[in-house]
């Protein structure tokens, strides 16, 4: 066997004490299509942005042809051949193409010339050696994403890379797209480039690549050749986690519907969503990354309303145009990036925490301190936030401690409805089991719970039924009695998008 | 080979057919301002503004703003004019060095407190414009530079011409403009100017040195304010600490956002920019014709500066609009 | 696959009173007043500090909202512009004749109406506020120069001299420019609107999340700007007696000279109208301290200019490594 | 007429005979802004009057020439507790108030070169440096020896709202109307350079655009009438066009020696100051009163009479500079 182009050896990282990947070692070799399989979180993106100098490893080695390497930055990548294309590509969306393409390129200092005939006729040959019809005159912005993407790909290839990174490329693509980059990434192997494609359509997974890494728990638990893994093994791998020790000590009583949604829709993010939510049950939504989950909670709660369907709230229907809507009608939602949509990172942990109840903590509009104090202390007390003192920045807690405070800036709204988007991600084990208590009793208490993970086990302990969602549609309604990691993660999985 | 930013050029053209239009209104109502004397009085309006423009321009399209602009200019006119009256027996074009390069310094101070220490650049150089603005009251002892101090060859360059008619500084400034339109877009530091201003997070990532850049930019604006100060001393034959260059960064800013420069980074063309300050210069010299008091003028700049920025919003709407929005 | 957000440790907490921007103020108003004092002898007179801020307190009340329009993460460069347009139609309504409830009613209908078009444009239009209020700046004092020409309005002999009026000793502008500063520091510090300028400044999507009608809020911040604005410029008409279109000419650099010297946080989220409260008083000392003192107006624009970029430098410092 | 021997020769004489023994008496001019060419002469008039009687002079100004902003300077100086207020007014009627605070702490309160027409009350005297009424038809005859007595003429004037300048324009288009000897002259145009050298340049470059036969312009401002002077000698065309009004020597030097302009008039800011220490000094210790129709003497200026309204001229008549006296003067 000849020498790997990238050999990787217990590569580990944690972002602030939560540990990512454990001790991943993966060969990587000339002329390869690899795939990089595996659940949300399980750790195969962060392993392709340490290739590409995104992130630094906490420990570990990588070779590149042999020889050690350290990739500290992407600019360092690209001098190695080592390209990473995003999903949604960053370019200069003023400029025009064929600039996007040398932009910043290595060895032209501030004043050389640049010469816009041969720039426009070296951007057109490389589209055309792509097999791709751009015109490379116009800017960016002008181009649809695939496109954006053979750009990106083409500047790759100009800068002669040898790894090729792909996160999650054919999600936008339509079948004809998905098709043509197929067809270069199987030229681009031919040339004795390596491609890396993350991907969770298996389908895909299966017609284009060689070998396949799967990825659980930041670690990496099997790597083979495509042909050795059934569809079965490959789900089976990927989600072997043990269900773990938590399993529910509560049963709510199921009351009358709380939310009903009908044929709800929205343009270029999920359409025909119905479902019903009852007091005192907890529906997951499972499924993948962009199946557009979270898009259906920023509907319900008004963020970006529905064009298309109606919500019914305890049977009469509602009209939700903004958030402030959403809350006078007892809907509560933890939106799943805390940091953008969460926390006012400056404020103190008390004003975070009673940012949700103005006419609670003030009555007549001026701010009553013992109401506040009392409504704060309250919340520390109940969910244990571990900190200083309330006064401190929020900033100064810890992920899970942060989460906690969004928790209970909602609790207190006294919701009928509560949509938690991701509550878990990023918080080590001992706070997530917490978390479930938490959530276990909110139920019993007659609260709703609409609780959006994409951790199978939390799916499965947790919740009395099971939605999943696919690429803006929902693919399946189990009940927990049923319900099993495979039958989630198959319905989860991208229906086959390209003819044979 | 079409121009590269053709969706720009719908811009440009409309700025034109205003000028044309504007013009033959005018016109009309009073045949003399299509005379080539009138058209002198317009292109005697412009040099200055031009120079200022283009400056502007690649300020604006890196994403920041100078409004010190003026004060740079009275600085630099000032240095050069206590040059001349303390050393009456200097080689006059040293002038033009001297302001340029105290220009530059200047310049380079506001890049650093932008850069360094980033700060947001609209509220810097609205420090520096009074700062600079007061140093210029210090380096003179709050006295004029006199007429009889300003060379007279320098005061010739705004009357006499080499060719046809066109005093030297007009020439001038349009030269500017071309270098300018050279350096942006036949040069890599042009270029990376509007990469900057299009995608200020990714330009790091694909190797531009986004500090270094800033920095040229600010330098640049600074030495073209103390070029546009010494042609100040050429044009009007004196410098005075309180009025050379009093509201100038606001006459820019009114020429640059009307030739279809964006506030929000990464788009702008000199040919746009060009007839902005153009189109200026019509209307400026159009008002007394007209019998409109000076006094409206700056309620026009205003109101023009209003409209412009509205027009770009649309075209921003309409170029984002077009591409696929997708789910993350 | 998660998108790790990594959780900041911090080392110190900012809040012991030393690190309170005020507290900066605080000193530097000591300072300006020793400074001020050595630098002449005539300068230490109560009387004449009060009577020297009345010729600056309609600034200090429109930068007292300006301070509160700045912490909900926006800017106005107008309120200026405003004060001179509002001046000059107040004194043209009332000088053709109208009764004078009704010109100052047209006044404060007028910096109403300016209020309003600034957060139309910038909420109802996206556009940054920061070019906005610059072309509303140039529109605005422009169109005070078509009203007024470059005469100067006079007003009714018995509505002159409201800064002559004494309540206890203190000018009436000073007292308005205190009782203001107490009013929207309340509002600011203690009722739940304050919280969510607040709130929206620091982080507007999270506001939004948590059903906080920034837009609203943001818009209300705008219009209250122009209203006492325009109210400013009235008071100004009776202070001067006649009004021109030059009236606080460049006032906008002294406003927002003000918030920054005051802690205010130009990115938004952070600041108080006390920190704003006691800028106002340091730069009429320093100003007045220079003036009396026979210095050339020079040093006073220069001494200005360093004061804006350090006071910008020392927040941005304090704040960013707060907030990174 | 003032010549330069002269006047030095009586400042050595009165040096000679002893400062008056009674405390100095302050004095402050307050100017209209800073980097104005046209106070420098003014405020040496004063100074060098200082050094001859007991009086401390002192000069501010405010940067820029708004309306408001002398008000801080004059507030400054009542708090200073000067004796004497000299003020060359940037508003007709905003200064009031403030003139009342600084007379009621009996301060003197002058206005120099330049009145606050309409609210005479407000201050204690005015020094113009002539009498007004003879400045139009005095530049009517200037411009009229320059060109002949015919042909077209306009005015460069200075803000619309100068008082001053307003009443000089009333002479001049009365005295053309009248006065035979200017028949054949026609007033053409009369344009306003807001006492911006920018602005008062591009008016007199569209006068010469719009009236290509123009024959004559009078610019009764120092800034109007160096810009349009400029703009004749850049052209070249001085032996068609005459450019005159009231200008200061220091500035109009070159242009008289290239015979750009043959001859320009003007007071002496020098004696406005010098008159105006003199008359400050003389009222606060009693040698002089400030009564209508009353008269006191000044050293080389001679007898000074009080005109109704307390206004004081400098000087009767205007004096004309041109090629032969212009080095006579070093204002």
């Amino acid at each position: 066997m000849h020498l790997p182009l990238v050999s990787a050896r217990g590569i580990s990282k944690s972002f602030a004490s939560i540990e990512v990947l454990s001790n991943v070692d993966l060969d990587l070799h000339n002329g390869e299509i690899h795939a990089l399989l595996g659940e949300n979180g399980a750790g195969k993106s962060t392993f392709a942005k340490i290739l590409a100098g995104v992130h630094k490893p906490t420990q570990g080695v990588i070779k590149l042809n042999d020889s050690i390497v350290e990739i500290s930055s992407p600019m360092i990548a690209q001098e190695l051949g080592i390209a990473l294309i995003h999903q949604e590509p960053i370019s200069f969306p003023h400029l025009s193409v064929a600039e996007n393409l040398v932009m910043g390129q290595k060895g032209n200092g501030l004043l050389t010339k640049v010469n816009w005939t041969e720039m426009v006729d070296h951007a057109r040959q490389q589209m055309t050696m792509l097999g791709v019809e751009i015109d490379v005159t116009i800017p960016m912005q002008g181009l649809s994403i695939a496109d954006q993407q053979m750009v990106e790909i083409a500047r790759a290839i100009a800068s002669d890379a040898r790894l090729i990174i792909m996160d999650e490329p054919t999600a936008p693509l339509t079948p004809r797209e998905v098709s043509t980059l197929f067809g270069i990434a199987r030229r681009l192997k031919e040339e004795g480039r390596t491609i890396i494609f993350i991907s969770h359509r298996l389908e895909e997974v299966r017609m284009i690549c060689d070998r396949v890494t799967i990825f659980r728990d930041g670690e990496r638990i099997a790597t083979n050749t495509i042909d050795e893994l059934s569809d079965e093994d490959v789900i089976r791998l990927m989600i072997g986690r043990p269900l773990g020790k938590y399993m529910r000590k509560y049963n709510a009583d199921i009351g009358k519907i709380a939310l009903s949604v009908n044929k709800l829709g929205l343009e270029g993010a999920f359409s025909d969503i119905t479902f019903n939510l009852r007091k005192g049950e907890i529906v997951g939504v499972g499924g993948l990354v962009g199946a557009g989950r979270t898009d259906v909670a920023r509907a319900i709660f008004g963020i970006s309303p529905a064009q298309k369907g109606t919500i019914m709230i305890n049977e009469r229907k509602v009209n939700i145009s903004n958030p402030a809507d959403a809350i006078k009608l007892g809907i509560a939602y933890v939106p799943e990036d805390r940091a953008i949509a969460g926390i006012f990172s400056s404020l103190s942990v008390e004003h975070n925490l009673t940012a949700a109840i103005p006419k609670k903590i003030a009555p007549k509009n001026i701010i009553r301190r013992v109401l506040e104090t009392s409504f704060s202390s309250e919340s520390i007390d109940k969910l244990s936030i571990r900190l200083a003192s309330p006064d401190q920045p929020i900033v100064e807690l810890s992920g899970g401690n942060q989460q906690k405070a969004i928790l209970a800036r909602w609790l207190h709204t006294d919701p009928q409805i509560l949509i938690l988007d991701e509550p878990t991600r990023g918080i080590d084990i001992g706070v997530k089991a917490e978390f479930y208590d938490m959530i276990g009793t909110l139920a019993e208490s007659g609260r709703a719970i609409l609780l959006i993970s994409s951790e199978l086990p939390e799916l499965l302990s947790l919740c009395d039924r099971i939605l999943v969602m696919s690429e803006g549609q929902l693919t399946a309604d189990i009940s927990s009695h049923e319900a099993t990691q495979e039958k989630i993660m198959k319905a989860a999985v991208p229906k086959m998008a390209i003819s044979a | 080979m079409k121009p590269i930013l053709k969706f720009l050029s719908g811009r440009e053209a409309g700025i034109f057919v205003m000028i044309i239009l504007f013009c033959t209104a005018v016109g009309i109502y009073k045949p003399h301002f299509i005379s080539s004397n009138s058209l002198r009085i317009i292109l005697l309006l412009v040099p200055l503004i031009m120079i200022g423009a283009m400056a502007q321009m690649l300020v604006l399209v890196a994403r920041h703003v100078d409004l010190s602009m003026g004060s740079m200019l009275g600085f630099s006119a000032m240095v050069a004019g206590l040059m001349y009256r303390d050393m009456p027996e200097i080689w006059w074009p040293i002038g033009f060095l001297v302001a340029v390069g105290t220009g530059a310094v200047l310049g380079l101070f506001n890049g650093l407190l932008v850069t360094i220490f980033n700060l947001p650049s609209i509220i810097v150089t609205l420090g520096t414009l009074n700062l600079y603005r007061g140093l210029t009251f210090i380096i003179s002892d709050a006295r004029q530079i006199n007429r009889a101090n300003i060379p007279s060859e320098l005061k010739a360059m705004s009357q006499t011409s080499p060719i046809f008619g066109i005093p030297w500084i007009i020439l001038m400034s349009f030269a500017i403009a071309l270098l300018t339109f050279y350096l942006v877009r036949y040069t890599q530091l042009g270029r990376q100017i509007y990469a900057i201003g299009s995608n200020p997070n990714a330009a790091p990532l694909r190797g531009i040195n986004v500090t270094k850049v800033t920095l040229i930019v600010f330098i640049i604006s600074g030495a073209l304010s103390g070029l546009a100060g010494i042609m100040y001393a050429s044009r009007w034959g004196f410098v005075n600490p309180s009025n050379t260059g009093m509201g100038f960064e606001f006459q820019v800013i009114a020429a640059v956002v009307i030739g279809g420069v964006s506030i929000n980074g990464g788009v702008g063309t000199v040919l746009g920019t060009f007839l902005g300050v153009i189109l200026l210069g019509c209307v400026a010299a159009a008002l007394p014709l007209l019998g409109i008091p000076g006094t409206t003028q700056s309620a026009i700049y205003g109101s023009v500066i209003l409209i412009a920025l509205l027009i770009d919003r649309s075209v921003r709407q309409r170029a984002t609009a077009n591409t696929k929005r997708s789910r993350a | 696959m998660t998108n790790q957000i990594p959780s900041l440790y911090h080392k110190k907490s900012w809040r012991s009173l030393f690190n309170r921007p005020e507290t900066m103020t605080f000193t530097l108003l000591i300072l300006a007043l020793v400074g001020a004092s050595l630098l002449s002898e005539y300068f230490l007179d109560v009387n004449y500090i009060l009577r020297s801020f009345t010729l600056t307190a309609e600034l200090s009340i429109a930068a007292l909202v300006l301070t509160m329009v700045i912490i909900s993460g926006e800017i106005d460069l107008s309120a200026a512009a405003n004060i001179a347009l509002s001046a000059c139609i107040f004194a043209y309504v009332q000088a053709s004749g109208a009764p004078m409830t009704l010109a100052i009613l047209t006044g404060l209908f007028a910096g109403l109406v300016m209020g309003s078009l600034n957060a139309i444009l910038v909420i109802v239009y996206q556009l940054p506020s920061i070019i906005v209020t610059i072309g509303t700046l140039i529109f605005y004092r422009g169109l005070a120069q078509v009203i007024a020409g470059d005469k100067s309005i006079r007003v009714p002999e018995w509505f002159i001299g409201v800064n002559t009026k004494m309540v206890l000793g203190v000018p009436f502008p000073v007292v308005i420019f205190t009782a203001t500063a107490i009013i929207l520091g309340l509002v600011l510090g203690t009722t739940i609107y304050g919280r969510q300028i607040y709130q929206v400044g620091t982080n507007n999507t999270a506001a939004l999340h948590a059903g906080i009608k920034s837009n609203r809020i943001k818009f209300g911040l705008f219009v209250l700007l122009g209203v006492v604005s325009s109210a400013c410029g009235i008071m100004a008409a009776s202070r001067l007696g006649s009004v021109r279109y030059d009236l606080a000419l460049g006032g906008e650099l002294q406003m927002v000279l003000m918030a920054m010297l005051g802690g205010t946080y130009i990115f938004g989220g952070r600041g108080t109208i006390l920190g704003t409260f006691l800028a106002a008083w340091l730069l009429v000392i320093v100003s007045t301290g220079m003036t009396v003192a026979n210095l050339l107006p020079a040093i006073q624009l220069t001494v200005l200019g360093l004061l804006l970029i350090v006071a910008i430098i020392a927040t941005n410092f304090i704040y960013s490594r707060a907030r990174r | 007429m003032i010549k330069k021997t002269i006047l030095s020769t009586v400042a050595a004489f009165t040096l000679a005979s002893g400062m008056a023994l009674s405390e100095d008496i302050d004095i402050v001019f307050i100017g209209k802004n800073t980097g104005n060419p046209y106070f420098d002469s003014l405020t040496q008039g004063f100074v060098e009057a200082c050094d001859v009687i007991a009086c401390n002079f002192e000069f501010v100004a405010p940067a820029t020439a708004e309306a408001t902003s002398q008000i801080p300077f004059i507030e400054a100086q009542i708090q200073r507790g000067v004796d004497v207020i000299a003020i060359s007014p940037n508003s007709p009627d905003a200064l009031n108030q403030v003139f009342d605070a600084a007379r009621a702490k009996d301060i003197l309160v002058l206005t120099v070169n330049g009145d606050i027409t309409g609210n005479e009350e407000h201050r204690d005297a005015t020094i113009l440096p002539t009498d007004f009424t003879k400045v139009g038809a005095d530049q009517v005859e200037m411009v009229g020896s320059l060109i002949g007595y015919e042909g077209e003429v306009a005015i460069l004037s200075a803000t619309t709202e100068a008082p001053d300048q307003n009443f000089w324009i009333e002479g001049m288009n009365k005295t053309l109307e009248t006065d035979s000897k200017y028949s054949k002259m026609t007033l053409v145009a009369t344009v306003y350079g807001d006492d911006q050298p920018e602005k008062s340049t591009t008016e007199m470059e569209s006068l010469l655009a719009n009236f290509p036969k123009l024959r004559g312009v009078i610019a009764p401002t120092t800034v109007g009438i160096a810009a349009g002077a400029q703009v004749v000698q850049s052209r070249g065309i001085s032996d068609t066009v005459k450019v005159t009004g009231l200008g200061l020597p220091s500035e109009m030097r070159d242009f008289v020696k290239d015979g750009t302009v043959e001859g320009f008039q003007l007071w002496s800011p020098y004696n406005e100051g010098w008159l105006a220490a003199h008359f400050s000094v003389g009222l606060k210790n009693g040698s002089m009163e400030n009564k209508v129709g009353g008269t006191f003497q000044v050293p080389n200026l001679g007898t000074i009479t009080i005109n109704p309204g307390n206004s004081i001229n400098t000087q009767a008549a205007l004096t004309t500079f041109n090629a032969a006296n212009i080095d006579d003067f070093n204002f």
